[in-house]
């Protein structure tokens, strides 16, 4: 398997079949004298921003600080949650309960269900 | 029979597709300033346009991938943010052309200035999106599209001289007037080669679900849809070159262009050309925005679907939202819509590289496309159609300045 | 210690001796059970066209130019690379003893 | 454990920022020439009178061809100005200017009388109108010869 052409920018899909953003980044765990291993999967716009330039990296974290849902760190899904690698990456967790839908989430509630006819993001 | 629907529903959306603000205005210019001499400008955007949409029907079909998803995984973000860039500015100027195209229609059937509709029809445009499903959208702007077809009409009814028009399907260098004769050309060209119409058309077999079994019916709406699209196009250019160029008039404004049809359906010709301006726009301005926020969607990977309920899709829904109403914002401030409409024309052709080189690699990518990746046939038209958007994007720019 | 396979992606790297060898443009990854080990790292301009996986646009056009210098990749084992500083990347060995691929 | 950050920048891709620059060009327009400037005046004196026959014909609404020709007084208005600045070599400014006063005076008439609903008062003054644009079409040639 090759990781930047398989991996990298593949969208991620949770165990309930929602949509869960795209693979931002990987953490690679580097040892002394051991063989190398991704050890996580980084989603967020911050690592994200960062590939294109430092700056809009930059920009982004302190964007997310002023404005948005409040959470301190970054989103990591260790990599022994990834079930299958495939046209989409399925991973063995839920996209609510780890953070990845924050924005989602806050612009439903915040902007969306305000508006008449929005619909309702609980109601399923 | 379901199939014969299908393909009939397909190539119709197609047409509605293909006539907006920009070819309609470019066609008029054409027609009214050099006769049938731009025909050729027209016929070569159709050919390269039903490939480009056979290839992105095709893409979706068998790989279940969109464009804009394809080019996020394949060349990473930093590239995908340049094309993000370069694609979303486009289509914004040109669903700014569009719902300005709306505005204009309504103005000179009531009297009413366009500035002033500027927010009711974008609301209208947002709340069809808002309530509508996909297919709402596609079919029913596009059915009523139809109306267009009156410019075919017009130009008929006028007697054409099928000889010289004939003639004008191949190039040929204008006596005088060079760099507006090519300002022409090119507006022409971005107006037929926009890739906002790949994007759209890619997503759209994605949320109709098509697989491989689709592959021969994706060719036959893509080679008829466009087809007629460009014969409506040359319509008008046909029809402007008998109604204008004999006076002497050039098309700046749209209350000129509104003047096609009077005198080749003298009872209706005026109402024809407003409510096909009207709904053509409408149904483009439905695509663009739809077309830009599919672009944010897939590339950061949301959940997407024009068919769910918009607090499913929160951030798909929040995007569009903020896209119309800040198309109608240059609007308020009546800056010319056709002004804009050639703006972007001749970005849309700077920018095509962008759109066409990455489409290139997709196409031929084993793993995506398997035994249906393109051949060389395929691939000689994409090389060619490279060629010409390089050399396009290289002479936009001057062209504008010297001609626009 | 932990580094981003996002940002590694196309950092010059050189050998033992300083020699530039090329960018890091792929990993090849073995996949088990529950990990993900980098077994080699590509590098050379024509990594990329591996991570494009556009080697049957390729292929034609390196026919046609003959060239085997236009188009190097070497392929560099996990034990030959030194990540101790992951903005100057270095090779354990010489330039002249990395594997050609392809 | 906080994450290093180091700075990789595929620089290659970063030079392709700049084709937003020459957007700003794009606004830079050269000044027309006579010879544009009188295409662009009759263009616009044959509007008029293309609108004036259809409103003649019942098939546009009395708005539009109220703001059509009041646009066209407009336009005239100001490329007249332009072209008459420019002093066109070897023309007769002075009968060039009556001309054009003239057939904007009667565009304006029109606007009015479509409002008054006066069919017959409007086709006298479009009748005129015509002759007015044969008259500027004899000046248009005129400059271009010279050039």
């Amino acid at each position: 398997m090759k990781l930047v052409r398989d991996v990298l920018d593949k969208k991620l899909i949770d165990r309930e079949h929602c949509d869960m953003s795209r693979v931002s980044g990987l953490v690679m765990r580097v040892g002394e004298r051991s063989q190398p291993h991704i050890s996580h999967i980084l989603i967020g716009g911050p690592t994200l921003w960062t590939r294109v330039h430092p700056a809009l990296g930059r920009l982004s974290t302190r964007l997310a600080q002023l404005w948005g849902p409040k959470r301190k760190d970054l989103v990591r899904i260790p990599w022994s949650r990834v079930m299958t690698v495939g046209k989409d990456i399925k991973l063995d967790v839920k996209a609510r309960d780890i953070g990845a839908l924050d924005w989602e989430i806050w612009i439903a509630q915040h902007i969306i269900e305000r508006i008449p006819g929005g619909g309702n993001k609980e109601e399923e | 029979m379901k199939k014969i629907l299908q393909i009939t529903l397909g190539i119709i959306t197609s047409v509605g597709g293909f006539l907006e603000i920009g070819s309609v205005t470019t066609a008029a210019q054409a027609g009214a300033s050099f006769g049938y001499q731009l025909l050729w400008a027209i016929l070569l955007g159709t050919i390269c346009l039903i490939f480009l949409v056979e290839m992105s029907g095709r893409l979706a079909a068998v790989s279940k991938h969109t464009i804009v998803d394809a080019t996020r995984e394949r060349f990473g973000f930093p590239f995908y943010a340049i094309v993000m860039l370069g694609m979303v500015l486009v289509a914004f100027m040109v669903l700014v052309a569009e719902l300005g195209g709306i505005g204009l229609s309504l103005q000179i059937l009531s009297g009413l200035g366009f500035p002033w509709w500027a927010i009711p029809v974008s609301f209208v445009v947002w709340l069809l999106m808002w309530k509508g499903t996909f297919g709402l959208i596609e079919n029913g702007a596009s059915l009523l599209g139809l109306v267009t077809i009156s410019f075919v009409v017009a130009a008929v009814k006028m007697h054409p001289d099928w000889g010289s028009a004939g003639h004008g399907l191949l190039p040929t260098m204008p006596g005088d007037q060079k760099a507006k004769y090519g300002f022409i050309a090119v507006s022409i060209l971005g107006a037929s080669i926009s890739p906002y119409l790949m994007y759209f058309y890619s997503s759209g077999a994605i949320e109709d679900k098509w697989d491989e079994s689709y592959i021969p019916m994706n060719r036959i709406i893509a080679g008829f849809g466009m087809t007629f699209g460009g014969l409506l196009s040359m319509a008008v250019l046909v029809a402007a070159a008998l109604a204008f160029q004999p006076r002497g008039i050039d098309i700046d404004k749209f209350e000129q262009a509104a003047l096609l049809m009077t005198s080749a359906l003298p009872k209706w010709g005026f109402y024809f050309f407003a409510f096909s301006m009207l709904f053509a726009c409408l149904g483009a301005a439905l695509e663009v925005s739809l077309a830009i926020a599919y672009f944010f969607a897939q590339g950061f990977g949301w959940n997407w679907s024009e068919d769910l309920e918009p607090s499913k899709d929160a951030r798909f829904s929040f995007a569009y939202t903020i896209i119309i109403f800040l198309a109608a914002i240059p609007l308020l401030f009546g800056v010319d819509p056709i002004k804009v409409t050639l703006m972007s024309m001749a970005l849309t052709a700077a920018t095509l590289p962008l759109a066409i080189v990455p489409f290139l690699f997709l196409m031929n990518d084993p793993i995506y496309l398997g035994e249906h990746r393109n051949g060389w046939v395929s691939n000689s038209v994409v090389a060619i159609i490279i060629l010409i958007s390089f050399v396009l994007s290289v002479i936009s720019i001057p062209l504008q300045i010297i001609g626009g | 210690m932990d580094i981003n396979v996002e940002l590694l992606l196309g950092t010059k790297v050189r050998d033992v001796d300083g020699t530039g060898v090329g960018r890091i443009e792929e990993f090849h990854v073995q996949r088990d059970e529950s990990s993900c080990r980098v077994d080699a790292y590509l590098i050379g301009a024509s990594a990329v066209i591996e991570r494009l996986s556009a080697w049957t646009l390729v292929r034609p056009i390196k026919k046609l130019l003959h060239s085997r210098k236009l188009l190097t990749v070497y392929e560099v084992p996990w034990q030959d690379m030194d990540l101790s500083d992951p903005l100057h990347p270095k090779l354990r060995t010489a330039k002249h003893d990395l594997r050609h691929v392809k | 454990m906080r994450l290093k950050r180091f700075l990789v920048v595929e620089t290659r891709m970063r030079a392709k920022l700049f084709f937003a620059v020459p957007l700003v060009f794009s606004t830079v327009c050269k000044p027309p020439t006579p010879a544009e400037q009188m295409d662009s005046v009759i263009s616009w004196l044959a509007t008029a009178g293309m609108a004036g026959d259809a409103w003649l014909r019942h098939t546009t609404p009395d708005k539009y061809t109220r703001q059509t020709l009041e646009l066209s007084h407009d336009t005239l208005l100001q490329i007249s100005d332009d072209l008459l600045k420019s002093r066109p070599p070897g023309t007769d400014t002075a009968s060039l200017d009556s001309v054009l006063t003239r057939s904007r005076g009667r565009i304006a008439q029109m606007a009015r009388l479509v409002e008054a609903k006066n069919s017959p008062a409007f086709l006298s003054q479009l009748d005129s109108l015509r002759v007015d644009e044969k008259l500027v079409k004899q000046f248009s040639d005129s400059i271009k010869s010279k050039q």
